[in-house]
C-alpha cells in the first residue's frame, strides 16, 4: 500500500500535511538565509583572490546599521515561523475530550495496546480513520517513545506517569511505528505496524478480536482479586475512601492541597499511596508497586473511571 | 612570502649541510629542544608542551572514536544485523559518542590550540597556573584510562546521554565506570577553563586592552565561562547516577517517587552549553583564519567578539529544546523553543560578518582558508537545520531521528573538526617550525568537505522519512541512503588520515617556516617558529588594534 | 626572616600573582556552587513533588544537632576571617592559633555529624542497609537518601577544608609561607572554607527545617 | 577590616540561626520555605560580604562570586515552568 521508494514520506493525517507544509516553507527560509553567504563567499573568493587584480580600495570594516539589520531581519522572519510551529504544536498537545481512548504500554522491547473494549494487541495498532484517537502512554521500565512517522508525531512514554498522544488519521493504510527513544538492547526491534482502517473495517476488527470483557470489566476483576475491594467497597470495615464518583472530582489532601482525581492521581494512589493522602483517612494503604504491572494499573484506572460514569447515570 | 612549498626546493636528505634538513638556529633554542628526555615532557609546565601532549592524546582518542564510528557505519550497510549483535551495536555507538564528545570534541581546540596560543596571543610567558595546566592533562589522561578500561571490559550501552532510568537501573554495561571517567575528565575541563579565564584577565601584555584582543581569545574566554559553570552540573549528575546504581538513591527512579525527567534537565543544562564548548573555539579559529586569508580586519570586530559572549550566555537558556517530546510542560517547551531561536542571532552575526570580511579582501586560497570556507558552509547548514528542530511542531516529528544526527554532526564534526584542521594547518608552521605541502593541504580540505557532505547529507533525508537514531536494524526502504552515508564515511575516514601523512613528512623534510610564513598580524607571529621556551624575550607592548593590515587607498594597477 | 620567594614564571610582579591567585580561587568556588546547584535542584524537585513526606521525614531529623553544627561552622568561619585579617598584618602566631582552632571546630562538626548518622542508624532512619526499619514510604526514603548524599558530599568538602587549613598552618609554622607576602594562601583557603560554610547554611533549613 | 566588625557579623549570624530555627516552629508550607531561604540568603550574603571580604575586593572577583549564583538562578527559573505547569 505504501510506496516506499518515494522520497517524501507518507502523510496519513491533515496534521501531518500541515507539518510538511511548515517544513517546506522553512526549507525555503533556510535557502533565503544561507544562499547569500554561499554565493558571496564564492564570488569574493574568486573576485578578490590573492594575486588577482581587483578594486580593493576603501574596504569597510564596520557598519552598525548593516550589522544590526542582518541580526534583526532574519530573527523577525524566524519569529513568524516560531508562531506557526508553536500553534501547530499546541494542536498536537491538546487532545479533544471526546477522543477514542487507547492505552499503550511500552516495555523492553514491545508496544502493548489496549482498546476500550478490552481488545489487546502487541506491536500493532488498529485505529479507525476519520476519528480523533487519543493514546495514553505508560512505560513499564525505561523511557520509550511512540513514533508514527506517517502522522509526524511522537511522544515519550515515561515510567511513573502518563503521557498522551492524539491524531486523526485520514488515509487508510498500513504504516510504520517505532520506538524513537533509545531503550536498550533491542531498541531497534521495538517497531510495529500502525493500521488505519475504515470505520466499518475497524468495527469488524474489534468484533473479531473481541475479548472476555471491556477494560473496565477487567479492572473490576482485578479490583476484587488484588484485594482493593476489601477496603474500598462500601461495606468494608476499614475506613478507606469510596471510589464511586471519584474520577474527575477534586480531592482535598491531608496537607491542605486539593488535586483533581485524574488518571495520574489514581495511578499514584495505587503505586505511591503515601504521597498524596486524602484528608481524613489513615495512612494504611500499602503500595502495589511490585504487584501490579502498568497494564493492570491502566485497567484499574479504567474501572475507577467507569464508576464515575455509573454514579452520574444513577443520579436522579 | 614563503607559504608555498615547492617540491623541487625541498631539502635534500643526503646533503647534511642543507639548512632545511638540519636543525635550524631557532629550533635549537625552541621549546621543542628544551630538554629531550621523556621526563622533560611528562613534567613540563610549559603551556606549549602541554598543548602538544593534549594534541597527541586527543588524536589517539579521535582514532578510537573513529574506529567505533566505522563499525557503526559498516553495520548499517544492510538493514539486518550482520556485523554486530544488537548489544554490540549499542556499545559501539555509545563508545563513539562518549569518546568523541568528552575525549575529542570538548578538549580539541581549547586544550591544544587554546593552550598553545592564548599566552602567545596576549603576550604572556605562560598560563596563569602552569602546574595546574599540567595537572589537568594528567586528570584528562586518568579519565581516558578509565574509558579504555571500560572498553576492554566490554563497553557500555546507554548512549552518550545516559538517560535514566535506562542507565541507572536497566543497562547492563559498565555505567558506573564510564560515569567515573567522564566525572574525572570534567575536572580537567574546569581547571582548564579556570586557567584560561585568569590568564586572559591578568596576564595580558601592556596595551593589550579588551578591544585589542584577537577574536580567538574572545571565543576562548566565552568557552571557559561555560566550562567552569556547566561542567560541575554534569559532574554532580553523573555522581547521582552512580549513587543510583550503587545504592538505589532514587532521585531519577519513579518507583521511589523520583523523576526521570530531572535527569534530562540536569544533563542538558550541561550538555547543551557543551555544544558551544565545542563550537565557540571553532568560531574563534575561523575568525582568525578569515582575517588572515583576506588580509583585512574582521568586519564588525565588536559584534563578533560580543556574539561569542552572547552565545555563551544564551546557550545556557535553551537546554529544554532537547525535551520537547519528553513529557515536559508545553509552556516550558514554548519558552525553550523561543530562546533557542534567539541564540541563532549571534551565530548569524558571525557568519554574515565573515562574509563581509571577504569583501575587497586579498584572499588566499591556502589550506587554512579552504578549511575555514568548509567550516562556514557546514556550520550554516548545521545551524539552520538546528533552527528547524527548534521549531516545536517540526521537532516532534524529527526528534531522535537521523535528521538530528545529521544536524549535530554538521555542527560538531563538519564545523568543529574542519576548524580544528584549519587551525592545525594555520599554526602548524608556528608549532613545529616547518612548512608542509600546501597542495596536499588543499586536497585534504576538499576531500574532507566532500566526504563529510556525502556522509551526512543523506541523513537529513533519512530523518525526515522517519528513520529513528540508534537503530541497528531498520526497514529496507532506508538502505540506499544508509549506503550512501557509509560510502561517504569511508571517503571521510581516508581524508582525515591524509594530513597525518604530509604533516608528519613536513616535520623532517619541510622547509623552515620563518617567524611569519603567512605574513599576517598577531603577537604569535612576531616570535620565532617554533617559539623559544619563554615565548617572549621581552614582554611586548601593544599599541594598535588587532588585524591591523595596511589599508589600500588607491586601486592597484598592474 | 628568610629571603622572599621570587615571583613565579608567568607573572611580572607580586601584586599580579596575588590577584591571579584570588581570582582563580573564586572561579573555582563558582564551579563548586554549580556542583551543589545540581543537588539543590534535586532537593527542590523532591520537595515540590512530595512535600508531605519531605516535611514528615524532615521532622524526624535532629534539628538541634544541625543547629549546633551550623553554629560550629559559623564560628569557624569567623575565626578564619580573622586569620586572614591577621595574616595581612603578619601576626603569625595569631594566624596559627586561629587556623588551628577553626580546623578543630571543623573536626568537631565532622564528629557531631558522624554521631548524628550513628544515632539515625540506631533509630532506623538512615537509608543504608540495616538502618532503615522506620522508613516506610518510598518518597520518604528518597528524601533521606538525598539528605545522606548532600550532607556527606558536604562532609567530604569540609574534610578537604580541614586538611587545607592544617596544611596552610603548617606552612606558616615552618615559615615556608612568609607573611604578609604569602597571605594569599590564607586568603584562598579561607574563601574555600567560607563557601563550604555557605553551602551548609542553605542545606540546614532545606533538610532539617522543612515544615 | 577590624576584627570587631567580624565579631559583630558573627553575632548577627548566630542571631539569624536562632531566627531560622524559631521560624520553623511557627511557619509551615511555602512561608516556612520562604523564611528559611531568605534567612539563609542573608547569612550567605554576610559571609560573602564580610568574612570573604568581597567588600574589599575588586569588581572582578565580586563578579566571579556572583555569577555562579546568577547562573543557578537561571537554572531554577527555567526549570520552574516545567515542574509547575506539567499536566497529565
Amino acid at each position: 500500500m505504501n510506496d516506499f521508494a518515494s522520497a517524501w514520506p507518507d502523510a496519513a493525517s491533515a496534521y501531518a500535511s500541515n507539518v510538511d507544509l511548515l517544513a517546506l516553507f522553512f526549507m525555503a527560509l533556510v535557502v533565503i538565509l544561507s544562499a547569500p553567504v554561499f554565493i558571496l563567499m564564492v564570488v569574493f573568493a574568486t573576485k578578490y583572490r590573492r594575486g588577482k587584480n581587483a578594486d580593493r580600495t576603501e574596504p569597510i570594516n564596520r557598519n552598525m546599521w548593516v550589522e544590526v539589520s542582518w541580526a534583526v531581519v532574519p530573527f523577525l522572519l524566524i519569529l513568524f515561523f516560531y508562531g506557526w510551529a508553536t500553534s501547530l504544536f499546541i494542536v498536537h498537545a491538546s487532545p479533544p475530550s471526546d477522543a477514542l481512548e487507547i492505552k499503550a504500554v511500552g516495555k523492553q522491547w514491545m508496544w502493548k495496546f489496549q482498546h476500550a473494549g478490552g481488545q489487546r494487541e502487541i506491536n500493532e495498532l488498529h485505529v479507525p480513520v476519520g476519528k480523533d484517537v487519543k493514546v495514553v502512554l505508560a512505560s513499564q521500565d525505561v523511557i520509550h517513545s511512540l513514533y508514527i512517522p506517517a502522522l509526524r508525531i511522537k511522544q515519550d512514554a515515561v515510567p511513573g506517569r502518563y503521557t498522551e498522544l492524539w491524531f486523526n488519521a485520514e488515509k487508510p493504510g498500513t504504516y510504520w511505528l517505532a520506538c524513537a527513544e533509545f531503550c536498550g538492547t533491542d531498541h531497534s526491534a521495538m517497531t510495529g505496524k500502525f493500521i488505519a482502517l475504515r470505520p466499518a473495517d475497524y468495527s469488524r476488527w474489534l468484533a473479531e478480536n473481541g475479548s472476555d470483557g471491556s477494560l473496565a470489566a477487567e479492572g473490576e476483576k482485578l479490583f476484587v482479586s488484588s484485594g482493593c475491594s476489601g477496603c474500598h467497597s462500601p461495606d468494608a470495615k476499614v475506613h478507606a475512601p469510596s471510589l464511586a464518583g471519584l474520577y474527575g472530582r477534586p480531592v482535598p489532601l491531608e496537607n491542605g492541597d486539593v488535586v483533581t482525581a485524574d488518571d495520574q492521581y489514581i495511578r499514584d494512589s495505587i503505586l505511591l499511596p503515601q504521597s498524596q493522602i486524602a484528608a481524613g483517612y489513615p495512612h494504611i494503604m500499602p503500595t502495589f508497586e511490585n504487584i501490579l504491572s502498568e497494564e493492570d494499573v491502566l485497567k484499574l484506572v479504567a474501572y475507577v473511571k467507569s464508576l464515575a460514569k455509573a454514579s452520574e447515570e444513577n443520579l436522579p | 612570502m614563503s607559504s608555498v612549498t615547492n617540491h623541487d626546493e625541498r631539502p635534500n636528505p643526503d646533503n647534511l649541510d642543507d639548512p632545511g634538513l638540519s636543525e635550524t638556529k631557532t629550533e635549537r633554542v625552541s621549546y621543542l629542544r628544551a630538554g629531550h628526555t621523556l621526563r622533560s615532557w611528562l613534567f613540563t609546565t610549559d603551556h606549549k608542551r602541554v598543548a602538544l601532549l593534549y594534541m597527541m592524546s586527543i588524536t589517539f582518542f579521535f582514532f578510537i572514536g573513529g574506529i567505533a564510528a566505522a563499525f557503526v557505519r559498516a553495520d548499517l550497510l544492510t538493514p539486518s544485523a550482520d556485523l554486530m549483535t544488537n548489544e554490540g551495536y549499542n556499545r559501539a555507538f555509545t563508545l563513539h559518542g562518549v569518546i568523541m564528545v568528552w575525549f575529542f570534541l570538548i578538549p580539541s581546540i581549547p586544550n591544544t590550540f587554546g593552550n598553545f596560543l592564548i599566552p602567545l596571543m596576549i603576550g604572556a610567558r605562560d598560563l596563569a597556573f602552569p602546574r595546574l595546566n599540567l595537572l589537568s592533562w594528567y586528570i584528562f589522561i586518568l579519565g581516558g584510562i578509565f574509558t579504555l578500561f571500560v572498553l576492554i571490559l566490554g563497553g557500555v550501552d546507554t548512549g552518550w546521554t545516559f538517560y535514566t532510568p535506562l542507565s541507572s537501573m536497566y543497562a547492563n554495561g559498565n555505567v558506573v565506570l564510564v560515569a567515573t571517567a567522564v566525572f574525572i575528565v570534567g575536572f580537567s575541563s574546569i581547571l582548564t577553563g579556570l586557567n584560561f579565564i585568569v590568564t586572559i584577565h591578568k596576564l595580558r601584555a601592556p596595551g593589550m586592552t579588551w578591544g585589542r584582543l584577537p577574536l580567538f581569545i574572545w571565543s576562548h574566554y566565552a568557552t571557559s565561562v561555560i566550562l567552569v559553570l556547566a561542567t560541575p552540573v554534569l559532574s554532580v549528575t553523573l555522581a547521582l547516577i552512580a549513587a543510583e546504581r550503587l545504592f538505589g538513591l532514587g532521585i531519577f527512579n519513579p518507583e521511589l517517587g523520583g523523576d526521570p525527567l530531572l535527569f534530562q534537565h540536569l544533563f542538558w543544562f550541561y550538555s547543551h552549553p557543551a555544544v558551544y564548548i565545542m563550537v565557540l573555539p571553532a568560531l574563534g579559529v575561523v575568525s582568525e583564519l578569515v582575517a588572515a586569508a583576506a588580509r583585512k580586519p574582521v568586519f564588525g570586530y565588536k559584534f563578533v567578539a560580543g556574539s561569542s559572549i552572547a552565545i555563551a550566555v544564551i546557550g545556557f537558556l535553551v537546554w529544554g529544546h532537547h525535551m520537547f517530546v519528553s513529557g515536559q510542560s508545553i509552556y516550558a517547551s514554548a519558552v525553550f523553543s523561543f530562546l533557542s531561536l534567539v541564540v541563532a542571532v549571534p551565530s548569524g552575526i558571525k557568519i554574515y560578518n565573515w562574509t563581509a570580511t571577504l569583501y575587497k579582501g586579498d584572499i588566499s586560497l591556502d589550506p587554512p582558508f579552504l578549511f575555514a570556507m568548509g567550516f562556514i558552509g557546514l556550520f550554516v547548514v548545521g545551524g539552520l537545520t538546528g533552527l528547524a528542530v527548534a521549531m516545536l511542531a517540526i521537532d516532534v516529528h524529527l526528534h531522535d531521528t537521523y535528521f538530528v544526527v545529521a544536524h549535530f554532526h554538521y555542527i560538531m564534526v563538519g564545523g568543529t573538526v574542519s576548524a580544528y584542521f584549519g587551525a592545525l594547518h594555520f599554526w602548524w608552521p608556528k608549532i613545529v617550525g616547518r612548512l608542509y605541502s600546501v597542495v596536499w593541504g588543499r586536497l585534504s580540505a576538499m576531500f574532507i568537505f566532500i566526504g563529510f557532505n556525502f556522509t551526512f547529507f543523506p541523513q537529513f533525508i533519512l530523518g525526515y522519512e522517519g528513520m529513528p537514531r540508534r537503530y541497528h536494524v531498520y526497514p529496507e526502504q532506508f538502505q540506499v541512503l544508509h549506503d550512501m552515508s557509509s560510502i561517504g564515511a569511508s571517503i571521510l575516514g581516508i581524508a582525515y588520515l591524509m594530513p597525518a601523512v604530509y604533516l608528519y613528512y613536513s616535520l623532517r623534510y619541510g622547509q623552515p617556516a620563518g617567524n611569519n610564513p603567512w605574513n599576517v598580524t598577531g603577537l604569535e607571529w612576531t616570535i620565532p617558529s617554533p617559539p623559544p621556551k619563554h615565548n617572549f624575550d621581552e614582554i611586548p607592548t601593544v599599541d594598535g588594534p588587532p588585524y591591523n593590515y595596511p589599508v589600500r587607498k588607491e586601486a592597484k594597477h598592474a | 626572616m628568610r629571603e622572599l620567594p621570587k615571583v613565579q614564571t608567568p607573572y611580572v610582579d607580586r601584586a599580579q600573582q596575588h590577584e591571579a591567585g584570588i581570582m582563580g580561587m573564586h572561579i573555582f568556588l563558582a564551579s563548586e556552587i554549580m556542583l551543589f546547584g545540581g543537588i539543590f535542584m534535586a532537593i527542590a524537585v523532591i520537595r515540590q513533588a512530595h512535600s508531605q513526606e519531605v516535611v514528615e521525614y524532615s521532622k524526624e531529623l535532629h534539628y538541634y544537632l544541625g543547629a549546633i553544627n551550623t553554629m560550629l561552622l559559623l564560628t569557624s568561619s569567623f575565626l578564619v576571617a580573622a586569620a586572614v585579617h591577621m595574616s595581612r598584618h603578619a601576626r603569625r602566631k595569631a594566624v596559627l592559633a586561629l587556623l588551628v582552632s577553626a580546623a578543630f571546630l571543623g573536626l568537631l562538626f565532622l564528629g557531631l555529624k558522624g554521631f548524628e548518622y550513628w544515632s539515625e542508624f540506631q533509630e532506623g532512619r538512615l537509608p543504608v542497609a540495616g538502618g532503615m526499619e522506620k522508613i516506610n514510604s518510598a518518597p520518604g526514603r528518597l528524601f533521606l537518601n538525598l539528605y545522606l548524599v548532600s550532607t556527606s558530599l558536604h562532609a567530604v568538602h569540609l574534610t578537604i577544608g580541614v586538611i587545607a587549613l592544617l596544611v596552610v598552618a603548617g606552612r606558616i609554622y615552618t615559615r615556608r609561607s612568609a607573611l604578609p607576602q604569602r597571605s594569599v594562601v590564607v586568603e584562598t583557603t579561607a574563601a574555600y572554607w567560607h563557601l563550604v560554610d555557605i553551602i551548609w547554611i542553605f542545606l540546614y533549613p532545606l533538610l532539617y527545617l522543612a515544615r | 577590616m577590624k576584627t570587631g566588625v567580624l565579631f559583630s557579623v558573627w553575632v548577627a549570624l548566630s542571631a539569624l540561626l536562632v531566627a531560622t530555627v524559631v521560624a520553623s516552629f511557627f511557619l509551615t508550607g511555602i512561608p516556612s520555605l520562604a523564611a528559611g531561604l531568605s534567612i539563609a540568603s542573608i547569612k550567605a550574603g554576610l559571609v560573602f560580604w564580610y568574612f570573604m571580604d568581597l567588600r574589599g575586593e575588586k569588581g572582578l572577583v565580586r563578579l566571579s562570586a556572583v555569577v555562579a549564583i546568577l547562573w543557578l538562578f537561571i537554572f531554577f527559573l527555567l526549570v520552574a515552568p516545567d515542574y509547575l505547569f506539567r499536566t497529565v
